[in-house]
């Protein structure tokens, strides 16, 4: 049984907000900011997924997998910044950062 | 004919500008001698000119500009106007020059005033002899600037440089009126020249001669000091009295009457026009010999007088009466400046002392100049058979004889102007001359006064027989009537001899009235009457005339005021404020625009995300409702 | 003359390229300065030259001509040309900038060698505007000016001098880049009727812009040339840039750099969009005479003597605006003719300014009087300009405001009325700083010293020109008889 | 793969043969050694994109040398090299040591290079995301200053997001036509809709890459906290790449109507705000990113009228922009001693007191500005004429106007460089290195602003066949 690709979507674009909203919410820990972003792009992967089911090509499965390599090192990368700020102010708040602006 | 006519300009300026830029550095006898010599060099030619004179003459000299339709040469018109007035003013300029050696003897500056004294005549002969309107007006601009700067020639007196300012921006307002004359006449006839325009006034409707005609009237009321231009001539006399006798007696003022002499075939067919001249004429004529009966300063008197006498002049030419105005310009010329220079001897005499009332006693120590002084009063009193009298009268007489009840009324205004003109001529001279030598202690050395004496009597000459230029009709008729008769374009009517004589005979009689009314006024006993009056405040009547009818006051709030303070508001409010003030103040909220829109850059993260989140709702949204 | 010679790229580039060897002699102030002035002369030479030796006008009215192409993804090129009014333009710009080197000579003592170089650089900027004849190098030219202009007045200018360089550089390229807009719509509307896509001045003329575009555009082309003529209301920057600019540089700014608004009014805005031109006239005339009178009644107030010749040149500028909007022969001869009046006159009385300025340090003008003794010679030039700038005849201003008035009340009685009101108001503030500086009581207690020789050479040169103008314009006249029949097609 | 395919991607071979070698020879050789590597590798490659002539059919699965490629690949090339030898003697004075740093940007450059060859959404993103990496780490280098760090989070985090949004818009536009090719992106009957949504996300995730309002917020504080050549950097190739990314898409999908209003009002807000807010900026970094806010939003301009001229435009105006921003920075970090010189009141006399740097900054100053003759004249020229000419005649005189009173910031530079006294710390002497490029980027702007045929030559081809 297919699933309608709409479905698909509209599970994504839920899921994607969700994301988003837990980025933009959660600040005062820069960890669960990121793992906001994860569920963003996951929305993204079931996205390409799904169009792929339906077109029939595999095209969207292998960007997903692509991106699953960009999201690991992203948070490698993002990971790696937390412990270093989180070294120098003692802090994951994102409201702590705010040295610079105007 | 072209030699004569250029050298007569060219001299004076040559010399002019000679003077003024190698003239400090020249011996001073040299100097003086230079600037004598470029006039009397001037009065040759223009003998010269005159001996050759056939019938009128234009001469193009050269190309002054041309710029498509509108050519202006650089060209010269003899004729009988222009000829009498050269030979008259080359020949007074020629005396005030040699005259001004003696008195400006002390003066360190000599080269400056030698300078603007020949640039002076170069400036009112390229006037008189200019054939097209724009060379005319470079005479009429020229000698205001040189007024200016010899109204002001004491430049370290403030009050000096304030009198020369004012003539020189009250004639301006007056100058701006002929020029807009001189474009309205190019727009008309394309064409500037005098000879050609004379021609053609026919041409053009009634209204638009007489707007043209009061335009230059206009022009003419600012030179020649007339109502309500006229305030600037009293303090004129803040100059050095050879100026004053020059410019401000015998040339410069007249140019006015000469402007519409010379324009009157083109403006004359306008009564209105030529009525408003004769008002204009006959008010200021008035006004000015009221004034003159009030002033204590010997030279504002004879400021008066000019402005008063000037005003016949339009009178003159108001009726129609050219030649009878020209009459009264040559004339007057002669006797007043006969009468400045006699008072620029009285006022060297007396240590630069003007005040008539504390003068006196003056005929027993300046003989001569007291007796040319007299004659110079007779002549502006119009005692009988003196040049005054003709002259006058035969404007007085065009006045009556041209029969409309305004020109009559304006006769009878002459009239009373004559009586007051005499009683004031007289009172000036019983005041100056006569009485004890109150205040003679210091006298300068008669040796000092002598040169400047000798100029007075040809002058003296001239004003008392200046009549033999134009007779009336029963002693033959006149040199200058049938000279300039043909020219002038008007025909005033003329008098029988029984009438011309009749009303010689009301104008002698009141002459003669207003001297021995002086007479008793101030003649003998009652002048140290009025000499002790004088030490009182003066009268309200009084001190009305001797402030000129309170003009400078009404203008002064009227006009200058107004114009001081809106400057400043126009500076500071309009300029600074809205402007400048504007443009800053955009500038400052355009800038803090600028630093509230930085503020949204908060530094938090969340706010960023959140923005750019909206952002692209908004943009979804948009999207979406698109696509429905 | 070999005809292929680039002889017009040769007299526009010359101060540039000499600018920039002056530069290069900065650690010899005194080289450097006999340098520029040397490119300076040579400079006024070439031109001289030029004008001496020009062929006859061809029915363009060019006699010299220019044309290389340059940008050809866009149609534009290099076009210079040079006719009767260019020349007596170039004439004036070389001559003024020799003046202005030659009087304020010792003005500057710091970076000097940069100053000369940036006098020069502003020199080339402004003969670009008179000889381009292709829109966009014309706005190339006419912006690039700006930049050593505004770097002149805030390196070496006094008093506010930041705020003025700015403020005369940000309302010039506001005004301006409107005028880009309407010159990029000019040139696809031509391209887009004829096929051919091209900046240059004589093919855009053939466009066929309809009624309300063409207000528009000519609305831009007015703001940007507004600004810098400056027509009142725009003028808010002139003051503050006058005054605080260095003499030389104000010399420069109101001796030739606020022609170049003229020019490219007569020269391009005018004949490019002729209808929208003439629906505009009536404003043209309205802030010409506001300018002459509000100048002239400004400028009364005044009592800092820069600040009052700034404001007269508002007033003298607003009789060139009036004699282009008449549009007439005989107007608009006049109003090229005082382009060079007010350029010689205006720029003799900021000269004379500053001298008084190097001199005490002091613009006051109340704080002078009775100079007429005691510097006879600098008081004499003082006079001289000073009348020549109220209009005195036989002096320059005459002519030309004769001709603008004459020409002017053919065509807009109304106008002209109101202009002559500006001759009376002229005089008033002129006289009135003759009187503080001339005459009263010498109460300067500094001592003054009356004019060096290569001062009054410099100055007597300047008179001379005066009176030659005044008495004799003919020469100036007939150069420009050609153009201006051709852009009046009379 | 085909010896002419190899041939044709031979830049991206130099440029990843020389970022491996520039990573594995660090321990041994010296930085400077590493540096000038480095640069060489970048200009090599640059000149032999220049040379190669493009095919247009794809060799490999996802990308070809495309004129596209062949006219960007030089431009980053030249950019990479010169930041390169800009930013060596800044991250000598600020301690940033190691081989990390012009391996990083050399990454960054091959990223930046595979970008213009992609001929599917995949690689494309992938190119893009790989630049952003690099800049992840480039902001954050500076390990002397806390802004840095700061700046690195910053933008780290609303990068993540924005490029999960742009992920997700391509993945939307992948659902709705099922194909990752470029200039096949039509989507059938019924699925409209989601290409609509698609190309919404990705229109605000570029948004965030070419900073346009509202997704601009990040920029001043990446600018400031970043070391000043990463900064310059940043600020030209990643914007640049941005612009080419949305041009690739636009450019090779059918015109989609519409996209014009979003991108009409980005391009407004940003020309607005982005002019507006730098007005009174005192910290020069933050001002230049207020100011790249705008200048993205003329280009947006451009980019929206959709027609050829608007595209050459984008092109011209990314190159122009890249060299005067380069310029700008470059005079800003050879001017930096141990910390950054940011205030605008620290550059006082310095026009005189370092004649050379000072006067590069002043010219990338009037450049940016856009007045003549200068290379930022022509490309606003360019970029007005292009959106005139495609009929936003509006907007291009609001911008104009937006630019009018971009003079004035630009000015007070200028202003604080040659009208100020001398302030109190004055700048080390320029390195040779330095000297070089700046010198090379201020010609450039100077070359570019009096005869820009051979750059408009340039970017004409680039678009030849496309």
């Amino acid at each position: 049984m297919s699933i309608p690709l709409f479905h698909v979507l509209i599970l994504a674009g839920i899921l994607f907000a969700m994301g988003l909203a837990c980025t933009i919410a959660w600040r005062a820990n820069v960890i669960m900011m990121l793992i906001g972003i994860e569920i963003m792009l996951n929305a993204v992967m079931l996205t390409l997924v799904g169009g792929s089911a339906q077109w029939g090509s595999a095209d969207g499965q292998i960007f997903s997998l692509m991106l699953m390599a960009l999201t690991s090192s992203e948070v490698s990368l993002a990971l790696a910044m937390v412990v270093y700020l989180h070294r120098r102010k003692q802090s994951v708040d994102t409201d702590d950062f705010t040295s610079m602006k105007g | 004919m072209t030699t004569y006519l250029s050298l007569m300009l060219l001299i004076p300026l040559f010399g002019g500008v000679l003077n003024a830029l190698v003239g400090r550095n020249l011996p001073r006898r040299l100097a003086e001698s230079l600037a004598c010599a470029a006039v009397w060099g001037s009065f040759v030619c223009a003998v010269l000119a005159a001996l050759a004179y056939h019938g009128p003459e234009k001469v193009v000299v050269a190309q002054w500009f041309q710029a498509f339709d509108l050519a202006l040469p650089l060209s010269l018109y003899l004729d009988p106007l222009s000829l009498s007035l050269c030979l008259m003013i080359c020949f007074v300029c020629g005396l005030i020059h040699l005259y001004s050696v003696f008195y400006m003897a002390a003066e360190a500056d000599y080269a400056r005033f030698f300078a603007l004294l020949n640039l002076f005549v170069f400036a009112m002969l390229s006037l008189v002899l200019a054939e097209n309107l724009v060379l005319l007006y470079l005479g009429w601009e020229g000698v205001g600037f040189c007024s200016y700067l010899l109204i002001g020639f004491w430049y370290t007196e403030k009050e000096n440089a304030d009198a020369g300012r004012k003539a020189f921006i009250t004639t301006r307002i007056g100058d701006t009126a002929l020029m807009v004359a001189l474009a309205w006449l190019f727009q008309l006839f394309g064409t500037l020249s005098i000879t050609q325009l004379n021609g053609m006034g026919f041409l053009l409707p009634a209204g638009i001669v007489t707007a043209l005609g009061l335009l230059m009237l206009a022009g003419a009321i600012g030179k020649s000091a007339q109502l309500p231009l006229m305030v600037w001539l009293p303090d004129a006399m803040a100059g050095p009295t050879p100026v004053s006798a020059m410019i401000h007696a015998a040339t410069m003022v007249t140019a006015g009457v000469y402007l519409l002499a010379r324009m009157y075939p083109l403006i004359g067919s306008s009564t209105v026009t030529t009525s408003a001249i004769a008002i204009v004429g006959g008010l200021t004529a008035f006004y000015g010999a009221s004034c003159a009966l009030a002033q204590r300063d010997l030279k504002r008197v004879l400021a008066f007088s000019t402005i008063s006498q000037i005003g016949y002049m339009m009178l003159g030419v108001g009726a129609g009466a050219i030649t009878a105005a020209t009459f009264h310009l040559l004339v007057h010329a002669f006797f007043k400046a006969l009468l400045f220079l006699g008072a620029g001897c009285v006022i060297t005499a007396m240590h630069h002392e003007q005040d008539i009332f504390r003068m006196g006693g003056l005929r027993r120590t300046l003989p001569i100049t007291f007796w040319c002084f007299l004659a110079g009063a007779a002549c502006l009193a119009g005692l009988p058979l003196t040049g005054g009298f003709f002259s006058k009268d035969s404007i007085l007489t065009a006045l009556w004889m041209k029969g409309t009840a305004l020109t009559q009324a304006l006769y009878f205004l002459g009239l009373l102007t004559a009586l007051i003109t005499a009683f004031y001529s007289f009172r000036m001279v019983y005041l100056v001359f006569f009485g004890s030598n109150a205040h003679q202690q210091g006298h300068h050395e008669q040796s000092d006064v002598l040169p400047m004496e000798l100029v007075l009597i040809p002058l003296a000459l001239l004003g008392l027989f200046g009549g033999v230029l134009d007779l009336p009709g029963y002693l033959g008729g006149g040199f200058l009537g049938s000279f300039l008769g043909p020219l002038s374009g008007a025909h005033p009517v003329e008098a029988s001899h029984t009438e011309e004589l009749a009303l010689q005979g009301v104008a002698a009689t009141l002459a003669l009235a207003g001297v021995f009314a002086a007479h008793v006024r101030y003649g003998g006993a009652a002048r140290d009457n009025r000499l002790q009056e004088s030490l009182l405040k003066p009268a309200p009547l009084v001190a009305f005339l001797l402030n000129g009818w309170y003009f400078d006051a009404l203008y002064r709030a009227l006009l200058i005021r107004p114009y001081q303070a809106l400057s400043r508001v126009l500076w500071q409010q309009v300029d600074e404020g809205v402007i400048n003030g504007g443009i800053d103040r955009l500038a400052d909220g355009v800038g803090s625009t600028g630093s509230w829109l930085g503020r949204w850059t908060t530094g938090q993260v969340a706010v960023y995300l959140l923005s750019f989140a909206a952002g692209g709702a908004l943009l979804l949204g948009y999207l979406a409702w698109r696509s429905l | 003359m070999n005809p292929d010679f680039p002889i017009l790229t040769l007299l526009l580039f010359l101060p540039l390229v000499g600018g920039l060897s002056v530069a290069l002699l900065w650690r010899n102030p005194a080289t450097a300065r006999f340098f520029a002035l040397l490119v300076g002369l040579a400079e006024l030479a070439l031109g001289a030259w030029l004008g001496s030796s020009a062929p006859a006008a061809g029915p363009t009215g060019y006699f010299l001509y220019q044309d290389l192409p340059w940008i050809e993804r866009f149609g534009i090129r290099y076009t210079l040309g040079m006719d009767g009014i260019s020349l007596v333009l170039v004439l004036l710009t070389a001559f003024i900038t020799v003046i202005a080197m030659l009087l304020f000579w010792q003005e500057v003592k710091e970076r000097v060698a940069l100053y000369f170089a940036l006098l020069l650089a502003t020199e080339t900027g402004i003969l670009g505007v008179f000889l381009s004849l292709d829109l966009f190098l014309f706005y190339l030219f006419w912006e690039a000016m700006l930049i050593p202009m505004f770097f002149l007045i805030g390196i070496w200018g006094n008093g506010r001098k930041l705020y003025s360089a700015v403020k005369f550089f940000l309302y010039t390229f506001i005004g301006s880049l409107l005028m880009l807009v309407a010159i990029i719509v000019l040139y696809l509307m031509h391209g887009a009727q004829t096929g051919s896509y091209s900046f240059a001045l004589a093919e855009l003329v053939h466009t066929q812009v309809p009624y309300t575009t063409g207000l528009w555009l000519f609305a831009a082309f007015l703001l940007a040339l507004g600004v810098k003529f400056p027509l009142v209301p725009l003028h808010g920057w002139l003051p503050d840039a006058y005054c605080d600019s260095p003499s030389a540089g104000t010399v420069v700014l109101a001796g030739i750099l606020a022609k170049t608004a003229a020019y490219a009014l007569i020269r391009f805005a005018y004949p490019l969009l002729p209808e929208a031109a003439h629906a505009f006239t009536p404003v043209i005339y309205v802030c010409a005479v506001i300018g002459i009178v509000y100048g002239a009644w400004v400028a009364f107030a005044q009592t800092d003597m820069k600040r009052l010749v700034a404001y007269s040149s508002v007033s003298h500028m607003g009789f060139i605006a009036l004699g282009i909007a008449a549009w007439s022969p005989v107007a608009l001869s006049g109003a090229v003719l005082q382009m060079v009046n007010h350029g010689i006159t205006t720029g003799a009385l900021f000269v004379m300014v500053g001298m008084l300025a190097e001199r005490t340090e002091d613009r006051e003008s109340l704080h002078y009087g009775g100079l007429w003794g005691k510097v006879p010679v600098l008081a004499f030039f003082f006079l001289f300009f000073n009348m020549a700038s109220a209009g005195l005849p036989g002096l320059n201003n005459f002519v030309g405001e004769f001709l603008v008035l004459v020409g002017t009340f053919r065509v807009a009685p109304g106008a002209a009325l109101g202009a002559f009101l500006g001759i009376v108001l002229t005089l008033v503030y002129t006289v009135r700083l003759v009187q503080d500086i001339l005459f009263g009581t010498p109460s300067q207690p500094v001592s003054l010293s009356d004019l060096s020789l290569r001062e009054s050479a410099t100055l007597a040169s300047l008179a001379v020109i005066g009176v030659y103008l005044g008495v004799h314009p003919a020469p100036v006249l007939d150069l420009i008889k050609v153009p201006i029949a051709l852009l009046t097609k009379a | 793969m085909t010896y002419s395919d190899a041939i044709s991607l031979l830049p991206l071979i130099i440029v990843g043969v020389a970022s491996l070698l520039v990573l594995l020879a660090g321990p041994f050789c010296h930085v400077r050694v590493v540096t000038v590597i480095g640069a060489a590798a970048a200009l090599a490659a640059g000149f032999c994109a220049a040379a190669v002539s493009p095919v247009n059919s794809a060799g490999l699965p996802g990308l070809a040398f495309t004129p596209l490629a062949r006219y960007l690949i030089p431009v980053f090339c030249v950019a990479a090299a010169l930041s390169l030898l800009l930013s060596h003697g800044y991250n000598l004075r600020h301690e940033i040591r190691g081989e990390e740093y012009p391996a990083t940007v050399i990454f960054c450059l091959f990223a930046l290079c595979v970008l213009p060859c992609a001929t599917n959404m995949l690689t494309l993103f992938l190119a893009l995301e790989a630049v952003a990496f690099s800049f992840y780490v480039l902001v954050a280098m500076d390990l002397g200053r806390a802004e840095s760090a700061e700046a690195g989070l910053k933008y780290l985090l609303v990068g993540a997001v924005a490029a999960a949004v742009t992920a997700f818009g391509l993945a939307l536009i992948y659902a709705g036509t099922g194909t990752l090719a470029l200039g096949a992106l039509t989507a059938p009957a019924g699925f409209h809709s989601i290409l609509a949504a698609g190309w919404g996300f990705v229109i605000i995730g570029i948004a965030f890459k070419l900073s346009l309002v509202p997704a601009h917020l990040w920029t001043p504080d990446v600018y400031q906290g970043a070391p000043a050549p990463v900064a310059g950097l940043l600020s030209t190739t990643s914007k640049f790449a941005g612009a080419a990314f949305l041009l690739m898409l636009l450019a090779f999908a059918p015109p989609r109507a519409e996209l014009h209003l979003p991108l009409y009002v980005l391009s407004l807000l940003s020309m607005g705000l982005g002019n507006l807010a730098a007005l009174r900026q005192t910290n020069l970094k933050r001002m230049l990113a207020y100011s790249s806010i705008a200048h993205m939003g003329y280009l947006t301009l451009a980019l929206l009228t959709g027609t050829r001229d608007g595209y050459s435009a984008v092109l011209l105006y990314g190159a122009i922009y890249t060299v005067m921003n380069l310029a700008a920075f470059g005079a800003i970090s050879s001017l930096s001693a141990n910390g950054e010189r940011s205030s605008i009141a620290d550059f006082a006399g310095l026009g005189f007191s370092a004649p050379l740097r000072g006067g590069v900054l002043a010219v990338a100053m009037l450049s940016l500005a856009g007045i003549p003759p200068t290379a930022g004249f022509i490309g606003k020229f360019f970029v007005f004429y292009s959106a005139i000419r495609g009929g936003e005649i509006v907007l291009a005189v609001i911008g104009i106007l937006f630019a009018a009173i971009s003079a004035y910031f630009y000015l007070r530079v200028v202003v604080q460089l040659y009208m100020r006294p001398v302030g109190a710390h004055l700048p080390k002497p320029c390195s040779r290195a330095e000297s070089f490029a700046l010198i090379c980027s201020s010609l450039a702007i100077v070359v570019i602003g009096i005869f820009p045929t051979p750059l408009l030559r340039l970017v004409e081809s680039a678009l030849s066949h496309s």
